[in-house]
């Protein structure tokens, strides 16, 4: 029953699917980006009370979101790698971390530029942006522990172990600004109901976010196509690809 | 395929380390009352092989069975029934002697003190029990993980290099040991560079570099 | 005559504490490791008392969380370096009795400790009696589900050298919450407010790592011995 | 051809960063660390803004030292263990300069990353950007004397096991005149009265400890090793 | 009293650990060209008296002379012209053979990679030249440790079992070693629990238990 499953993940029908689908991902990337960022930046009305700086939302909130979402991708990659022992598996985490802590940085950076209009400081010790500043720490232990093996199998098999156990950090996250009291802005969009936020805003934020998430889509695939050949470079397949 | 459900078999193990390819297909029956002589030129992998053999080390391809089944299913009952002395006697520098063998034997079985003094004396290494291992020279050390090996009444035993830092006493002490575990329905594989002079049959098993 | 689990475990926590009790005045060390960072902090801060108090809850958290975790390194450091860890891993009993009897031990000698000489650092701090309960059972379940989560990042970082750093950057951002939490139910003792609410998500903490931390540990250490 | 007091200088450092550079992760696990120590205190306060600037010279300097004083636990213990320390003392170079080495190559590589990140911490903590200097020459003069004084502990807990917390009860005594003045000075530099006097102490500190700390160092390591 | 100016003389040496008084006073000369067997039951104080001969402890009574002078006075003088290869091979595992060699080496006399290499290839260790000592097994380590003695070209060489680990290949290296270096005009103490059979002068030195 579970040799379909099997298949699926051998690593080189892994590396076809990676090779056929990073275009398409890209290329839907380029699409949602290209109208977020006109619909944001040219057609929304700037805020009455933050004028145009609040325009950083539609690089901010994306990227705080998918530090997130890889986070999980990556635990659950690394969880489905070590109990059912599928190698691709490692390789998907292992592809992911490096992009998940960009997206974090990334969050961290414009987070703090925004910071300096709004609350007149770059970085405030508020819940919300030192969880996410852990999170950056969670995915930079990741990536050390796993290198810090001599023995690649022993560093991807520890990284995901990490991972997983790291992942019970992600709701704290999440949840930090209904715990805590805090400067950082409450849930605005991804409310349950009704979106406190104005359609003209809410539409291109949307669509950045769907475009975020295709273009991690499209670098995962890159950077997993590499991993997948790295990890197989003995193998006869990748002989193979590699003199055709 | 003839399995041994009465002893050990290891069945066409592979390791690769790093880019070598350590072993290539070692292949091996081990029954009651038989030892084993591993023997090879330096790094040829018999380490190695004992640590396949033990359950430390995964094998890449191949597998070990203990009585008809995969040590991985069986581990916890295979590795009570087993005795692995490796190259380092691991002993804790700051516990004595006595108190290394009492933490390491009291695991696998009920002993008392008598009866670890009993092993450490027979090992000759009875005048060392109440010093801290960190004092003990090689060949004591050495003496203290014997004894310990005797104490645990393993019925398979795994041995590297156990003549290693032993004066001659020490090492008809060890032969007389090994003897005496076959005679007892044991079994033994035994890693030593220089020939086993024993008054048993042993097997050779020589592993190319 | 083979030996059950409930003996290996006791086995495992009698060796473990007669190493400690060997050399006593280690014992010592992460208490004062504790003293000493308490201490530490008001005279970098040459500033009055009552700014003192207010940030005594954190500091005395901190301390503990650092002390706790300098000697957590050292869990399964020593027995692989001298091949003990080995011996243990093919001893027959199952590795998570072993690995849960260490981690205990651990607790029993530095956590207890650490608990035990909260009052004094308290009240140098300026932490009213009052909150003294309070403090000290936050510290309890905080430095047992330290010393869960530290055997897991122990686990993961045999073999790696200078180790105990790797393992501060892997523990630290998860001992996160039982600081927030730690040190906000002193907080609230302090002010008279109610601290259910802190010290009940505290006990969750624990009984959640006690449970699976020790499966954790034992997937991380066969990871990295073999 | 035989090998002069410099030349064995430059190869044990050059050995040492060899050392470091094999995983270059961990060059920057101190850093990582030293981050993870600042942003532990703000976590325990429970965000009190304004608090947290009066105190950030304090946990700075305290956050400094611990991460320096993490790595310096390695210094002799590895070569010790391995017993590359016993060939480095039958080398026929004087021991001292291999002390001296080995702590220079140590300070090389922590203490000046600490430095160099040390602006960012500082923005987090709301350092005014008018104190950087100051700051950085004080954390510059405070780590290299910490690694001399480091070198000193390092040496007599050779061998002691569990010697990361012995070394901080020895080192950290001896840091405290630091502390005082390293973070003093930047709290000057922040309310902007003149820090010359606490800049002096700390530089005649720094002189004083490298002249002697290598002779103190070379001692304590000549009792433990034998 | 005959002191040897141009060799080694260990005077009287008396050692106490713990309880034990280890060496009791110990005595002998050792000239160029010498080779002194050190042999003994385990336990009797052969390494003890190494490290008392290499300056790494002093003896509580007794003395030992390098070219007349004590090693107390002339210490680096002697140690820079000192090989001791102890027990455990002393190599650092993150650091390949030839780094190494070459940290080791290279604080006696200026060496180049090349010369390294000849000394490794000497010892069979060639091939193990560019790996991590941590994943070397242990008959390698022991060949670099040799080749390290080999490549410092010292005149004293003090050798605790050297023979150890080692397979019949490595051993015949190590015999051919010393006999070299005696020819060569150097003096060495080995300590050793088998018989060696070299083609040069052996002087026994026999430690009571
Ligand atoms: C360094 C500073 C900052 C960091 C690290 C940060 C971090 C984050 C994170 C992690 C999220 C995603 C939360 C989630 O839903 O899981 C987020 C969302 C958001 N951030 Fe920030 N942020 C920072 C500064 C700011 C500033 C200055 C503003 C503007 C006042 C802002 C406005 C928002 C908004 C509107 C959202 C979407 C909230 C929602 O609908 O869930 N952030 N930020
Ligand atoms: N990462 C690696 N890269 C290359 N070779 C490796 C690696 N790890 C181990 N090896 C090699 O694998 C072999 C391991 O051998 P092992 O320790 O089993 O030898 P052995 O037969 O026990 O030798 P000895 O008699 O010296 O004890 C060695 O030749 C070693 O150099
Ligand atoms: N603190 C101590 N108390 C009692 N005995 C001690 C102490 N320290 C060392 N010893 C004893 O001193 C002796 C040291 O011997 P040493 O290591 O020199 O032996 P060796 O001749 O090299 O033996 P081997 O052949 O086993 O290597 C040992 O018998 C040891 O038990
Ligand atoms: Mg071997
Ligand atoms: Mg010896």
């Amino acid at each position: 029953m579970w040799t379909w499953f099997y298949k699926l993940a051998s690593p080189p029908y892994v590396y076809g699917v990676a090779a056929a689908l990073m275009p398409w991902f890209l290329g839907f990337a380029a699409i949602a980006i290209g109208y977020g960022l006109i619909g944001g930046l040219v057609f929304a009305p700037p805020d009455y009370q933050q004028g145009d700086a609040f325009r950083i939302i539609y690089v901010h909130v994306p990227s705080a979101w998918m530090s997130e979402f890889v986070y999980t991708t990556m635990a659950v990659a690394g969880a489905i790698a070590l109990i059912w022992r599928i190698k691709v598996g490692f390789a998907v985490a292992g592809a992911s971390a490096p992009i998940g802590a960009s997206f974090t940085l990334l969050a961290l950076v414009t987070g703090s530029m925004w910071g300096k209009p709004m609350w007149g400081t770059y970085w405030a010790w508020d819940p919300r942006l030192t969880s996410e500043l852990i999170l950056l720490f969670l995915y930079v232990g990741v990536m050390s522990l796993r290198s810090a093996f001599e023995d690649p199998a022993r560093g991807d098999r520890a990284a995901a172990l990490l991972a997983i156990v790291g992942a019970v950090n992600i709701p704290i996250i999440h949840y930090s600004v209904v715990w805590w009291n805090s400067l950082h802005q409450a849930a605005t969009v991804a409310k349950l109901g009704k979106p406190s936020i104005e359609g003209s805003m809410l539409w291109p934020l949307l669509s950045m976010f769907v475009g975020f998430m295709l273009f991690h889509g499209a670098v995962l695939c890159l950077r997993l196509q590499g991993e997948v050949l790295n990890r197989e470079r003995q193998s006869a397949w990748v002989r193979e690809a590699i003199n055709s | 395929m003839a399995t041994a459900p009465d002893g050990l078999a290891v069945e066409q193990v592979h390791v690769w380390r790093g880019d070598r390819h350590v072993l290539q297909g070692v292949s091996i029956d081990v029954h009651p009352r038989e030892l084993v002589h591993i023997s090879g030129p330096n790094g040829s992998g018999k380490t190695t092989l004992l640590r396949v053999i033990s359950g430390l080390l995964r094998p890449e391809q191949g597998s070990v069975r203990w009585q008809g089944q995969s040590i991985v299913r069986s581990r916890t009952q295979y590795q009570a029934a087993l005795a692995y002395a490796a190259h380092e006697p691991a002993l804790k520098g700051d516990l004595t002697a006595l108190e290394n063998m009492r933490f390491a034997v009291g695991l696998k079985r009920r002993t008392s003190a008598s009866e670890l003094q009993a092993a450490l004396d027979r090992t000759g290494a009875g005048g060392c029990a109440d010093l801290p291992a960190r004092v003990l020279s090689a060949g004591q050390r050495r003496r203290v993980s014997l004894a310990r090996v005797l104490a645990m009444r393993a019925s398979v035993w795994l041995l590297d290099e156990p003549y290693a830092n032993l004066d001659a006493a020490g090492s008809a002490v060890v032969s007389q040991m090994l003897q005496d575990h076959v005679r007892d329905g044991g079994l033994a594989l035994v890693v030593a560079h220089r020939d086993l002079s024993l008054d048993c049959a042993v097997r050779r098993l020589e592993l190319k570099p | 005559m083979s030996v059950g689990a409930w003996e290996a475990f006791f086995l495992v926590i009698l060796r473990e504490m007669r190493l400690s009790f060997r050399r006593p005045e280690q014992l010592l060390q992460p208490l004062v490791f504790f003293l000493i960072v308490t201490t530490l902090f008001p005279l970098g801060l040459n500033l009055q008392l009552s700014l003192l108090r207010d940030m005594a809850p954190g500091v005395l958290w901190v301390a503990a969380l650092l002390s706790s975790l300098l000697s957590l390194d050292s869990l399964f450091k020593g027995d692989a370096d001298d091949g003990t860890l080995e011996q243990l891993t093919l001893s027959g009993q199952s590795l998570t009795v072993i690995v849960a009897a260490k981690t205990v031990a651990h607790w029993l000698v530095t956590g207890i400790a650490l608990v035990v000489v909260s009052p004094v650092v308290g009240t140098a701090l300026g932490i009213p009696t009052s909150a003294f309960a309070t403090m000290m059972l936050s510290l309890a379940l905080g430095t047992l589900t330290l010393s869960w989560l530290g055997a897991i990042g122990a686990g993961l970082t045999i073999g790696v050298r200078r180790g105990n750093v790797l393992l501060s950057l892997i523990v630290l951002p998860l001992a996160m919450p039982l600081l927030i939490f730690g040190a906000g139910a002193t907080d609230r003792a302090m002010s008279g407010t109610s601290v259910a609410g802190a010290l009940y998500f505290l006990a969750a903490l624990c009984v959640f790592t006690c449970t699976l931390a020790p499966f954790a540990a034992t997937a991380a250490l066969r990871i990295t011995v073999e």
